[in-house]
Formats: structure tokens, C-alpha cells, sequence
């Protein structure tokens, strides 16, 4: 689930541990990056270029091309760091949630207020 | 000597600042949440403190994997904001208070803490949305601030008890202080949540509630819990649960709830805020 | 599990680099400081380490005063040199271990040691030059390294006590390590030597042969000075001892002295060496 | 002696804590940046821009213009950052030395000399 080789023993739940982070590292550098508005122009500008400057692996590299948050995190990918990349497409962590639960949008914030209850 | 007036515990999401730039405060799904802040602004009025101590995590604003530290605590004059990769309003900067920073880093590396000294760090929404939901309206913040960041990042987190150790240890400091400031202790972060994997949405009401009264009367019993088991109970992101471990660890003597509420959800996370008055403080009386 | 092969500590200055550069070894003022160092490749060629965890300082490298941090722990795959700005001839790369560096990170915060953790480090003349001594003759480097950081640059330093207990807990970890490796421990700087102020060129030969003696036989006595004695006892820059603490600290159990050798000056600096044998690990014997 | 408030009691000795920090910072940040062979050129060719451009005050700027090491301490610089700086010039430690305890070069390297009967 998580891009570690050790299972924590919590279902469903990524951790981000030393494996996750060598393996993410490029990845991640590249998101980090996004928090500054003139690099998210450079990568809308030319996808291809901002991502072989970091050095994303192939896996990293289709994962981005894909907006697949659960390949993302597969090759890496550190949640907090997507988040700004997900941020580049206006999209927000209820976004985010629904995409690896498989559920609409709507769905996902319906489960969020039934937790609630 | 510096006089700590209490402690606010607040959930942050960046959401947060979206919602108050477009006014949004009253609609039906922001309401239960802004409707908690009111009575902590009144208790503000009342104890008027000069500068904060803010526990709180890094979203990888500051730091990197490149050099990530698990604790870092702020020494620069001013904290600038940023939008962090979204887009959102960027907020004031918040003056710093070097003094009280640099009597705070000496204490905790004589009580043996690792930490990292900051006379640069930027702060993210973990800090300016909850000065914005304290002192609302916009204008300079009438606060100076001592950031303390936490890793919640990239494991190994440290664990509760030692987050809560690092609380007394900045506690003692900031009583230590000579100085006649008053001094707001502020944890911000949790309540449970998840943004990542297929638990993705993840809420435990019960455990979040357990917490919350615990944080008053029995803020110790948090600290058998390991970071993982955090990630169990409150979600992958809910470790900053920590923040909050923190910032009670840093509030002397015997403390009176003042205030809570607690709403699911905000965004993905269960929203909660606890205010707690430190009874040892000379402080006015409620009206 | 790895095993602890012994523990070189030795001097570093950034003059030796130019020595090394200009072939100086046999001067009249190197001499006496290079003749030290064919021991201590007789005994590297016997006890054959793979990796070694080191202790020194960043000399403002890496790491400046925007984000200072006290304990920092590389997990590079590679490790690149860099001139420091003298323009002295640049080293090769030495490679990492990050499957150890891991390890260690793990073990080092789930023993409450606040470390920052650096998948991103260069290496300074603290590592590279104690290498070059140990390994001359150019190629690559025959091991690994584990580079971990102590702030020598910024007080409040770290106590000797608070760099023992680090040490401890690093080798904790290597002998905890999943591994058939063989690690020899480093940790370089000192021995007395002050660079800036009117007593620079300090020096206190009878401070240095004690805390030599100390290190082999009873290194818990260094303990009790706090990071201000040794600047009064040994030289601003003399608290550098502290790395050699940390790497005592980390050699188990019963240990004898391989070698040892003390010169001053070199530069400002009194040069000292000081190898270890772990003799509970199941090591050659010497011809 | 150093460029912080408190008194160390440890003579001729100047620590380097929070208080000279803040002041240094300007004037470290510089010279930090001379790790770098391509910043200590940019100094080299226009030493009032380079200067300018990391914001040293007043007295910063002076004990550059002197390179009087004392005065750089003064001034909240921090020994090891000023090596770096001294670097462009081919100065070494026994020069800093030397400049400090106002001894020609040969002397106080006879006194390490000394140091070590
Ligand atoms: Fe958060
Ligand atoms: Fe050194």
C-alpha cells in the first residue's frame, strides 16, 4: 500500500517511513517545490522538462502523468508534498480522499459527516 | 517572571483560510465551526497575552527530507506566510519575540533536547489560521509568537511522551523568563483524520472525545500511546494529536476548562478546540 | 548482527588537506603528525571494517544559522565533498548506508534524541580529510559511512554528557543492526585548539593527555564538564572533544588501546589519535 | 570581546550564542555563501554589490572593507563562517591568529610551538 517494504499492521493506512522516503525522494523534491506559484507555472508550462529536472523515476514519472494519488504514494509519494501538486489542479483533499476510496466526491463527504454522528 | 495566562488547542486546515476569504463563516457547513471561536476571543480580552508559544507541524513548508528536523523551534524577528502550493490568501507576518526564543533554546538544550535553531522559518497554515480564527478582521496581529515545529512528516515521528516532555521543558522556560509578558501556550493540529490510502476520511469520535477530557484532567494518560498507535486510533495524520500533548505539557500547575467544542467534519478532519485557563496565573475573574 | 570493530578518533584541520595536496607528509612540521597514521592502517587492514558511523562537526557546510540543528544524521546514498572555500582540492564521494543510516535514525528517536535527519549531506574536511589519513593514495573509499552532525558552531552547544548518551544510543543500534558488517566507529576534531579572540592559539597539552587517558579508561569522567568548561578547558573550538565522547560512547564493552599519538601544533590545533579495539568482538589477532 | 550581552567569564574568549547570532546574521549569511568558488568571484569583482546584496550593517560592512578579524566579531561574526571568508584572501587560521592576539605570523606560530613542550 505505502512504497515501504515494512507493514505496519494498520489496514489501509500508508506509512511514510525511511524506505517510503528514499524511494520518494525526486518525487517528493518536485512537489516540494510547488509551494512557490513561478514553479507550478513552469510545470503547467512544461510537464515533461519540470519532471526529468528532478529526476522522477519511470513509475514516478506515469504516476504524475496519470493524477494517480494511489500510484503516487506507491512510488513515494509523501501526502503532505502531493498535496501541493493535487493544489496546482484546484483539487483538495476531499478530492484526494474520494480518488483512493473509489467513492464520488459526494460519497466521500457523506461518510465524513456520518463519522460525525 | 513571564506568566503563562492558558492554552488553546485548535485544529488548523487549510480549507480554513478558504472559507474566510470568501466570507463563508455563516453557512451551514462552516458554522458549528466558526460558532466555537467567539468565547475564545472573549477569554483573549480578558487575559491579553503578549506573545504566544505555538506547537504545531511543518507541512512541508519549511523543511524538506533533504534535512528535516523532528523538533525545530523559531528565533527570528518576523515569520512570513505563504500559500504553501495552493493558491490561498497569504496572511500577515507575525512578529517573533527573539528574546523569549533564545531563553527557550537554552533551556531546552541544557534539559537535553536535539532541537533545531530556526532564525529563519516561514510559518504555514497551522499557525496562521488559527491567529486568524483568535484575531479575526485582519490588521498587524496583536501577538508576537515562539514557533515550535514538530515532525509529523516522515517516520520515526517522537513519540507523545516525548512531545509531552518538550512541553514542560518549554513551560519551565517560559517561566523561567524575566520578563512581566503574559504568554499564551497554543497547540495546533488533529483531531483524528487521514488524508492518505484507502482508510482515506478516517474519523474516531470516541477516541478524539476520550482525548479531549483527558487533555484537561489526565493529560499524562495520552503519553502511553506510541506515535503508531496514534496513526491506529486518530489516522495518519492525526499524530498532531502531539501538538496538542505539547502544548499541555507546557501549561503549569492546575488549569480550568474555559472552553470546547468539537465538530466532524471540517474538510477531512474532526475539528476540535479546547481553551484552558491557568489557575495559578493572577488573572482577571469572568465578568 | 554488525559488529563493533573498535573506534579511531583523530584531529582534523582543514591545512592537512593542503599537506596531503602538496605531499608534505615528510616535512619537518608534518612529519611527526603523518607518522602517525601507518598503525592505524595496519590495524584497518586486519579488523577490515565496511562501514563506519562518524562523529564530528559541520563547520558550515550543510547546515547555517537559518536552521541550526544540534544532532543531524545523514541517509545519503552518497556523501560529496566540497572545498569550504579555501579552494583546497576537492575529495571523491564517499558512498553511504542508508539501510544503516535508517537504523540508527530509528533506534536514535525512539530513544528521545531529537535528530535531524538528512537524506541530503555534503561531507566537510571533518570527514574527508580523516578518510584521506586513513585510506591515502586516492581510488575510491574502501567503506561506507553513517555521517552524524553535532553544532559546534552556535551555543547553547550540546552538554559531553548529552553527546555520551548519543553515542550510546548509536551503538545500541549497530549492534542491533541485521547485518554481518563490520563497523569501526570515528569521531573526529579537537583536541585543544582556539581560533578566534585574543586567546587564540590557545592550547592546553596536560587537559588534552588527560582526556586521552580518559577515553580509553574511564570516559565518563569527561562527562562532568559542561560545553563551557571545555571552551575554558580546551579552547573555543576545543568543545570538538565532544565528538570523540560521542564515539567512545558508542564502543561496547571492554576495549584496548590499539595506538595513539599526540603532536602540537598542527595549524592551530593540538593533533590527537586514539584507536580502540573492541575486544569482545571476535577480531584477529595481531601477527 | 564577542558580539553577545553576556559575560562567559572565560577571557579573551568570545561566545558565540543567541544574542551575537542575531547580530552576525547579515554579515555569516555572506560569508556562508563564499563555500561556494563562483559567490567568492562575484565578492572579488564587485565587493560593495556583493555586500549590499546580504544587507550588512554599517559596521559589518567597515570590518569587511578592513578585514580586521576582531572587528568582525565584534560585528557578530562567527569564527568559522569568517575562515571562509579569510579563505578568498589565501589567509589561514595561523594569519586570523595572528591578527587577533596582534603578533607577527612567525611569532605566534613560535607560541604553538611553545604550546606543545
Ligand atoms: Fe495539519
Ligand atoms: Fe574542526
Amino acid at each position: 500500500m505505502g512504497a515501504g517494504k515494512k507493514d505496519y499492521g494498520i489496514p489501509g493506512t500508508p506509512i511514510f517511513d525511511g524506505d517510503a522516503a528514499q524511494k520518494g525522494y525526486a518525487l517528493n523534491a518536485m512537489c516540494y517545490s510547488f509551494n512557490s506559484a513561478e514553479n507550478r507555472e513552469a510545470f503547467k508550462r512544461d510537464e515533461d522538462a519540470y519532471c526529468a529536472k528532478f529526476g522522477l523515476s519511470p513509475e514516478q514519472r506515469a504516476a504524475i502523468a496519470n493524477r494517480n494519488v494511489q500510484q503516487l504514494i506507491a512510488a513515494g509519494g509523501n501526502i503532505y508534498y502531493l498535496a501541493k501538486f493535487a493544489g496546482i489542479f484546484g483539487l483538495d483533499v476531499q478530492d484526494v480522499g474520494a480518488q483512493q476510496t473509489g467513492m464520488t466526491k459526494e460519497a466521500f463527504k457523506a461518510k465524513l459527516v456520518e463519522a460525525g454522528r | 517572571m513571564a506568566t503563562i495566562v492558558g492554552t488553546i488547542m485548535t485544529s488548523h486546515v487549510p480549507a480554513i483560510g478558504g472559507a474566510i476569504a470568501k466570507g463563508r463563516q455563516s453557512d451551514p457547513y462552516w458554522k458549528p465551526f466558526f460558532d466555537g471561536y467567539p468565547p475564545v476571543r472573549a477569554w483573549l480580552d480578558r487575559v491579553k497575552p503578549d506573545v504566544a508559544v505555538a506547537f504545531f507541524q511543518d507541512h512541508g513548508l519549511n523543511f524538506f527530507l533533504d534535512k528535516l528536523p523532528t523538533f525545530a523551534v523559531g528565533a527570528a524577528p518576523e515569520y512570513p506566510n505563504a500559500d504553501e502550493g495552493w493558491g490561498i490568501p497569504t496572511l500577515k507576518p507575525v512578529k517573533g519575540d527573539p528574546a523569549l526564543s533564545w531563553h527557550i533554546i537554552n533551556t531546552l538544550v541544557a534539559d537535553e533536547f536535539d532541537i533545531t535553531m530556526c532564525q529563519q522559518m516561514q510559518i504555514d497554515h497551522a499557525l496562521s489560521l488559527p491567529l486568524a480564527l483568535l484575531w479575526p478582521g485582519g490588521g498587524d496581529w496583536p501577538i508576537r509568537v515562539v514557533p515550535i515545529t514538530m515532525n509529523h512528516v516522515q517516520h520515526p515521528l517522537p513519540s507523545p511522551k516525548r512531545s509531552w516532555k518538550l512541553g514542560e521543558s518549554v513551560g519551565r522556560a517560559v517561566q523561567s523568563w524575566d520578563s512581566d509578558a503574559r504568554v499564551l501556550v497554543l497547540g495546533t493540529g488533529g483531531l483524528s483524520h487521514q488524508l492518505d490510502g484507502e482508510r482515506a476520511g478516517f474519523i474516531n469520535k470516541p477516541f478524539d472525545l476520550m482525548c479531549m477530557d483527558a487533555l484537561v484532567n489526565d493529560p499524562q494518560k495520552l503519553t502511553r500511546y506510541s506515535a503508531l498507535d496514534l496513526v491506529r486510533e486518530a489516522g495518519a495524520q492525526g499524530t498532531e494529536l502531539m501538538a496538542w500533548i505539547a502544548a499541555r505539557g507546557a501549561t503549569p500547575g492546575r488549569v480550568t476548562k474555559v472552553h470546547s467544542n468539537y465538530h466532524v467534519p471540517i474538510s477531512n478532519t474532526a475539528a476540535g478546540l479546547l481553551v484552558l485557563q491557568n489557575e495559578d496565573a493572577a488573572l482577571p475573574k469572568a465578568a
